[in-house]
């Protein structure tokens, strides 16, 4: 316990040496996380990435807290990602291609940017002294021991806020995710049952399909020339507003046929005479 | 007595509320109510004239204060009214005149279905012009000076539904708001000058202040009577105003409203004598009046646009009289009473005529009318022989008199002035003589009217001729009574003053001038008109001519310079006002929606696009405390 | 504590206003004779108000005052001089006019549904104006007065955008937008203008401490309180602008012919005889009380401007085809002859522009009214569709040309009283702008008579040939207004008398004495 | 070393995240990126807590990491019900929120 107290308060040159490995490879995870196409290796970095993280929390004497990440991030949260990536579809492969115009270049500004004043800002805070955790994580006999009494005492509120968050989180998850079927779906077969046995067979042809008015109230024609009158709207058939104008254009019909014909026969007497 | 005045006004006054508010159901009896009121007006100056002649001269003047009418500090108006023999003198006029005319009125406008509205407006008239008259500050006398011209408004555009009534009417309402503004400038001037514009206060305080303050004053109420005397150069509207039916042309524009400008100078005699710069104007403006009207009459063949040019050319004298100062300040009003009679009997004879020949006004259509109209051309003929100065006559008295004046004005200012007026003498001899040998003499030229009628002269009844015939008895005598003895000399003198010039030559030279020069002017006329037929259709005539047929082309001037370029001023402020003045509003509108238009772009919708933003605007955060911190 | 009287004025047409859109839609008529009878109650309270104001009195009567927003000072305090407690009169007079003009003007359509009640809506909007504009004339507190400046507007903008004018040409479509043109550009405007006047107020605050009328003004006078030159002159600035958009001056005067062409004519007399006051009275209560040296710094400028609106004005005026146009070009020219009153700063210029203020009310109610009634029978407003009128509508005619002669300030009608007073007071002090604003009475009577001629005289158009002549109704609005016209033209002391002190008070405040007679000066 | 180091790396991170958020389109890879973030202030906080020598630090991360798995579960969900309706994951898809 010494021993471990003593890493956490001052830093030996064997936790330097990890620190720019591990570093590194925390570097390399985040920006493949971002950069790789498929999502399932950005997940996969970002796992690594966390791992490291974890050994970093160890490093930083926060026992408890590195357990947690590889327990419940790496190992819950992360499962969850993977697991929605596979919902979605593994192989879908991202285009990098920006297509909002200058959205790169204002992310890669304000993210340089960004970067720069913060790593100022760190720079210029006087951080050179440091306590270590040495007397904390040893008061109440263990940093699990020292958290727990932190936990319960002062931040029980928070704790149990956060609880409520979690449960609501969960529900939250299942309304959105579930989908309510209250009765039993069709089959193929029960819909085309149904289909035949309605009160007309096929769709009423439309009001001038086979007419000569395109007017509401005039019936369609059906193809032997008689008024259907089911294809005017029911308030009209009611008050009995259809014109009948079937014998006219039957005649009007009959006319055009006849003049088409003596054309027609015309043409035919002439063409037998030039032969 | 004092309470006698206000009634005078309000009398005529009831009687237009009564006629203009009555409704239809007075249409039978109105005639006869304004008739009855101008009467009872009449009668009360009557009465009023015999209490003032039975006073001693110095204490004739009545006041009367009726009730404050605007109290601010510093400004004082009152309705309150001052009858001196002056005003007197006007009261007698107007309401003699004006009732003679209201009686000739009711058989003039017989059939005329609007004929109560017609007395109401003529009872209007009466009142304002009484008002005028009898007003004992500028400002009333102001109310008065527009309250005749909207009654004139109204009477000479009385048959609106002819466009050139409704035009005429409006122009001469339009030119004479142009004088009144110079009398709205002068009670300005004379309220910073004297803090008050009564009448006493002010004249009797001329001396105590600069003679460039007077002469400005003198010149902006000499434009006020320009435009209501019908003085060049805001005559034009005279003519035009001859659309109104012929009882208003000769009450309004010939014996009574027009004359407001001479009476407006001749009250203000005491402003006029101490700017002798505003006097003189005075006297220009007269004599080229007196010759421009006197030749625009010559060329007219409408017979009231001829007397219409004679009134303007007589009313030139009248100004010219007055402009001479003392001298001639009584002679103006007298010559200003018999034209009131002769001209208005001229005017009610021109009436009489074409009320006989289905309204025609052409002169050229007339020819031979005496026979059939024996006492219109009796009447007529002596109110030509006084306007001409006949001897004996009204005119002759009263015109000789200013002739004299003007001469007795002295040095080369008089010689000119007395010339022109010679000159005016012969050409309103021959002018007149034309009228009169055109309608009553010669041929018979008449025409059938436009619905093809024959016109059949007739006499006039009895309510149209009677006033002619008193009006020819004031025609003839007037002049005679005044001047023998000097009798309206006495009764004037005591408001106007009175000095004899020293007159280069001697008043019977004068008269024997006048003589000559009226005997040329009958004789040209004769010898164009009388010897040989009169051609119905107007013979082209010289440039001279055509030009005076055309009012001297004072109209075409107005109608190029005011009318046209008042249209295209107006034409091009109203497309400044919509281009320039609200395009610079509507343009900083679309410019705005143009930004905003390009500020929405920024909202694309893409939560990458906000992220963005959010994360720069973290940045600054940051950016901004840090350097706080620094700081 | 004694009754609230001021309160009550402004309170009986609010409460009006929330009856009236209360009644059910089929209660159409209802809703119409209780507008009425509210308003005619306001009337009643106006006219006590009237009877108990005692021109000798303190500058300030009937005043109230509680506190309202502790914080920022802002006191509800209500008080009359006499030009606030004449214009309050003027304004609670009108509105029953208006109501009676405008009985049918908001009839529903007849193809919209039975739920739809736009009647109740026109009236209680009518009655919510008088409302603000009554409190905004008693208003003593700066900061009330501004609310109330702006949500004025509100009401306003719905009556002009809401209720058009039914006679329009083209299409309705066209007409819609138009009018919806008018009714945002009256928005914008307004809104502009007082938006920099809300700077102003919140300056003044900060400078002052305080946003009563009377703390601000004892403290200027007893020089407790100091303001910076620049500072005085930029408040100023910020005020004025507000009043001269609403009064309004040239040349930010294009909104109100919009406004008054699209409007229903009853609506335009509410813009131009009502609503617009607010602007001029403000000009004479803030902009001279509060700023009285930034006030005669500026005077040059805005005497300028007052004449450019005369001249300008009456130009435009004459250049119209539009009657309603013509009309709100008219008023833009007399409200330049209110502006040059207030800012001669003499007696006779102030009590001229104050009285020019409630006879410009009078008669261009009259004469737009009229113009109204007319436009409803023909269903035009372009000039040239009339003809003749005179001969089949007589009665129509006469007071349509009384009207106009009362525009045309002939003597004898109370607007000549007025102007005169204000060319008097101008002249003593600036004797160019006093010949130069003599012109407007020449344009004047050349718009008004060219109107008069072109519609009335002449040959009966076809169109017009058996019009109307006026109903009841019509009559009972136009008739007592020409009969207070004749009145207040021959007998003007009644006003003269109330406003006379109050004038001498802001005389006093500006510390501006008349110009001396010269011939009194030389004794 | 100076644990300061551990800030630097922390803020390298939380860049990287920041700039991916910005970068990638699909809803699941920003969700990836998101936690980054937060692990990168996980990172710092932890280091806070050894610098200041008490265990507040600890505990905060500790909260974050709850927070963040209830994040993560509601927002894994609304994007599979996303994915549903809409056959995709991308952000730029859902951009329904413009005039």
């Amino acid at each position: 316990m010494t021993a471990l107290a003593a890493a956490a308060s001052q830093t030996s040159t064997g936790e330097a040496v990890q620190f720019w490995v591990l570093g590194i490879v925390a570097v390399i995870g985040a920006l493949s996380t971002v950069l790789m196409k498929k999502a399932v290796h950005s997940a996969l970095s970002l796992a690594g990435t966390m791992i490291v993280l974890a050994v970093f929390y160890l490093a930083n004497g926060a026992y408890f807290l590195g357990i947690v990440q590889i327990v419940v991030y790496t190992g819950a949260i992360m499962m969850l990602f993977l697991f929605v990536v596979m919902l979605v579809g593994v192989t879908a492969a991202d285009s990098l291609k920006e297509t909002l115009k200058g959205q790169r270049w204002l992310a890669a500004g304000c993210g340089l940017g960004f970067g720069v004043l913060l790593i100022a800002g760190i720079g210029n805070a006087s951080l050179n002294s440091f306590n270590g955790l040495g007397t904390a994580n040893t008061e109440h006999g263990g940093n699990v021991e020292g958290l727990a009494s932190l936990i319960f005492t002062k931040y029980v509120f928070a704790f149990e806020i956060t609880g409520a968050l979690l449960i609501t989180a969960t529900v939250g998850a299942m309304v959105l995710t579930h989908r309510e079927r209250t009765e039993r779906a069709r089959t193929q077969r029960e819909m085309s049952e149904q289909r035949v046995r309605g009160k007309q067979l096929p769709p009423l042809p439309a009001p001038g399909v086979y007419a000569r008015h395109n007017a509401v109230d005039i019936p369609g024609l059906l193809p032997d020339g008689t008024p259907a009158g089911l294809t005017v709207m029911q308030t009209l058939r009611n008050r009995g507003q259809i014109r009948d104008v079937s014998n006219e254009s039957l005649d009007r019909l009959k006319a055009l046929e006849q003049r088409s014909e003596e054309r027609l026969g015309r043409g035919n007497d002439e063409e037998e005479v030039a032969k | 007595m004092e309470n006698l005045i206000a009634l005078l006004v309000a009398a005529p006054l009831l009687g237009a509320a009564v006629l203009l508010c009555g409704g239809r159901r007075l249409d039978r009896a109105g005639h006869w109510l304004g008739t009855l009121l101008a009467a009872v007006s009449f009668v009360i100056g009557v009465v009023l004239f015999l209490d003032m002649l039975g006073k001693g001269a110095e204490d004739r003047t009545l006041h009367q204060k009726l009730f404050s009418w605007i109290p601010v500090e510093g400004f004082q108006a009152d309705v309150a009214f001052q009858l001196d023999q002056l005003s007197m003198t006007f009261v007698l006029l107007i309401t003699g005149v004006g009732t003679l005319i209201h009686i000739y009125s009711i058989g003039y406008m017989e059939h005329d279905e609007r004929r109560r509205r017609f007395f109401g407006y003529l009872n209007l008239f009466l009142a304002a012009m009484l008002i005028l008259v009898v007003a004992d500050n500028y400002l009333l006398l102001y109310v008065g000076w527009e309250g005749v011209g909207l009654a004139s408004y109204l009477l000479i555009g009385f048959w609106q539904h002819k466009p050139s009534a409704a035009t005429a009417a409006k122009k001469a309402f339009l030119v004479n708001r142009v004088g009144d503004m110079g009398l709205s400038i002068a009670i300005m001037l004379m309220f910073t000058t004297f803090g008050t514009f009564a009448f006493g206060p002010v004249l009797a305080a001329t001396g105590e202040t600069s003679e460039g303050k007077l002469t400005a004053i003198g010149l902006m109420l000499l434009l006020a009577a320009c435009g209501k005397s019908a003085q060049v150069p805001l005559q034009s509207w005279l003519g035009d105003a001859m659309e109104g039916p012929t009882p208003v042309s000769a009450l309004i524009h010939a014996a009574t409203m027009v004359t407001a400008g001479v009476y407006l100078i001749v009250r203000s005699g005491a402003i006029f004598n101490a700017a002798p710069d505003a006097q003189l104007a005075v006297v220009v403006v007269g004599a080229v009046t007196l010759l421009f009207g006197a030749i625009v009459g010559c060329a007219k063949d409408d017979i009231k646009k001829a007397l219409a040019g004679s009134t303007m050319s007589q009313i030139g004298y009248m100004i010219l009289a007055a402009g001479l100062g003392p001298i001639g300040y009584v002679f103006a009003i007298m010559h200003l009473v018999t034209h009131g009679f002769f001209k208005a009997g001229l005017f009610l004879g021109a009436g009489s005529v074409m009320h006989g020949m289905n309204d025609e006004v052409d002169m050229r259509k007339f020819g031979g009318l005496r026979k059939y109209m024996p006492v219109t051309f009796i009447t007529f003929g002596l109110g030509y022989l006084a306007i001409i100065g006949f001897p004996g006559l009204s005119g002759f008295f009263s015109k000789d008199k200013i002739i004299e004046a003007a001469f007795a004005k002295g040095g080369t200012e008089g010689w000119i002035l007395g010339s022109v007026a010679l000159l005016g003498a012969a050409i309103t001899a021959f002018y007149m003589t034309r009228v009169m040998l055109l309608t009553f003499f010669g041929e018979k030229r008449w025409q059938p009217d436009a619905e093809g009628h024959q016109p059949h002269p007739h006499e006039s009844p009895k309510s149209m001729t009677i006033p002619m015939i008193v009006l020819a008895f004031g025609s003839v005598f007037a002049g005679g009574f005044f001047s023998i003895g000097d009798r309206f000399l006495n009764w004037l003198e005591p408001v106007t003053g009175h000095s004899h010039g020293h007159a280069p030559i001697g008043a019977a030279t004068v008269t024997a001038a006048t003589m000559v020069v009226l005997v040329i002017g009958v004789a040209i006329a004769w010898a164009m008109y009388g010897r040989k037929p009169v051609p119905v259709v107007a013979p082209r005539g010289s440039l001279l001519t055509r030009a005076a047929r055309r009012d001297l082309l004072q109209d075409d001037f107005n109608h190029v310079v005011l009318v046209r370029g008042g249209e295209h001023l107006t034409r091009s402020l109203v497309y400044v006002d919509h281009t320039l003045v609200d395009g610079v509003v509507n343009g900083t509108a679309a410019s705005m929606g143009g930004l905003s238009g390009r500020l929405r772009k920024l909202q694309n919708g893409y939560a990458r696009s906000y992220a963005v933003s959010m994360f720069g605007g973290t940045a600054v955060l940051i950016a901004a405390t840090l350097l706080m911190r620094a700081v | 504590m004694s009754f609230p009287l001021l309160t009550a004025t402004a309170a009986l047409p609010a409460i009006g206003a929330v009856a009236t859109a209360a009644v059910p839609a089929a209660r159409r008529t209802a809703a119409k004779w209780l507008a009425l009878v509210f308003s005619l109650a306001t009337l009643v309270l106006a006219g006590i108000a009237l009877a108990r104001f005692e021109p000798g009195g303190e500058r300030y009567q009937l005043t109230e005052s509680h506190a309202w927003i502790k914080d920022f000072g802002v006191r509800y305090e209500l008080g009359v001089d006499g030009i606030g407690v004449v214009l309050m009169a003027l304004t609670a007079l009108l509105i029953p006019f208006v109501i009676l003009a405008g009985w049918h003007d908001a009839d529903p359509l007849e193809t919209k549904s039975s739920r739809w009640r736009p009647t109740q809506g026109f009236f209680a909007l009518i009655l919510m104006v008088e409302a603000m504009v009554i409190l905004s004339f008693e208003a003593t507190d700066v900061f009330l007065f501004y609310i109330l400046f702006e949500a004025m507007l509100i009401p306003m903008y719905f009556l002009i955008g809401g209720f058009g004018d039914r006679a329009h040409t083209g299409s309705d479509e066209n007409a819609a937008a138009q009018r919806s043109y008018a009714a945002v550009k009256f928005l914008l405007y307004n809104l502009v203008g007082g938006l920099i006047m809300l700077a102003a107020v919140i300056g003044l605050y900060v400078v002052a401490g305080t946003f009563s009328l009377s703390e601000i003004a004892e403290a200027r006078a007893n020089g407790s309180l100091s303001m910076a030159t620049s500072t005085e002159r930029w408040l100023f600035l910020g005020f004025f602008f507000a009043f001269a958009v609403k009064a309004p001056l040239w040349p930010l005067h294009t909104w109100l012919p919009n406004a008054m062409g699209e409007a229903t004519s009853p609506v335009a007399v509410l813009i131009t005889a009502v609503v617009d006051k607010v602007g001029t009275f403000a000009m004479l209560r803030f902009c001279l009380q509060l700023f009285p040296e930034a006030s005669k710094w500026a005077t040059p400028v805005i005497v300028v401007l007052a004449l450019i609106s005369i001249v300008y004005g009456a130009l435009l005026a004459v250049g119209q085809r539009d009657i309603k146009r013509l009309i709100a070009y008219a008023s833009i020219s007399h409200f330049g002859f209110i502006i040059l009153g207030i800012f001669a700063m003499t007696s006779q210029g102030q009590s001229g522009a104050t009285l020019y203020m409630v006879n410009h009310g009078i008669s261009t109610a009259a004469l737009m009214l009229v113009a109204g009634f007319l436009i409803t029978r023909r269903g035009s407003r372009l000039i040239a569709d009339y003809g003749g009128v005179q001969k089949v509508a007589p009665v129509l005619a006469g007071t349509f040309l009384i009207g106009g002669l009362a525009t045309l300030s002939l003597p004898g009608l109370a607007p000549f009283v007025s102007e005169f007073l204000v060319l008097v007071g101008t002249f003593s002090a600036y004797p160019a702008a006093g010949v130069i604003a003599t012109t407007g009475i020449v344009l004047a009577a050349l718009y008004v008579l060219v109107l008069y001629q072109r519609t009335m005289t002449g040959p009966v158009k076809a169109e017009v040939q058996g019009m109307a002549d006026l109903k009841v109704r019509e009559l009972v609005v136009v008739l007592p207004l020409i009969a207070l016209l004749l009145f207040l033209g021959v007998y003007p002391k009644p006003l003269t008398e109330i406003v006379n002190p109050a004038v001498q008070h802001t005389m006093s405040d500006v510390q501006k004495k008349d110009p001396q007679p010269e011939v009194e000066a030389a004794k | 070393m100076n644990p300061v180091y551990y800030l630097y790396l922390a803020a390298l991170l939380f860049t990287i995240g920041a700039a991916g958020v910005l970068i990638r389109r699909n809803a699941i890879v920003l969700f990836m990126c998101v936690e980054l973030m937060l692990n990168a202030c996980n990172l710092a906080l932890v280091t806070f807590s050894r610098m200041h020598g008490n265990l507040d630090g600890q505990i905060i991360a500790f909260f974050t990491m709850v927070v963040a798995a209830a994040e993560v579960v509601v927002g894994l969900a609304i994007i599979v019900s996303v994915f549903r309706s809409r056959h995709s994951a991308s952000v730029d898809d859902a951009s329904l929120m413009k005039l």
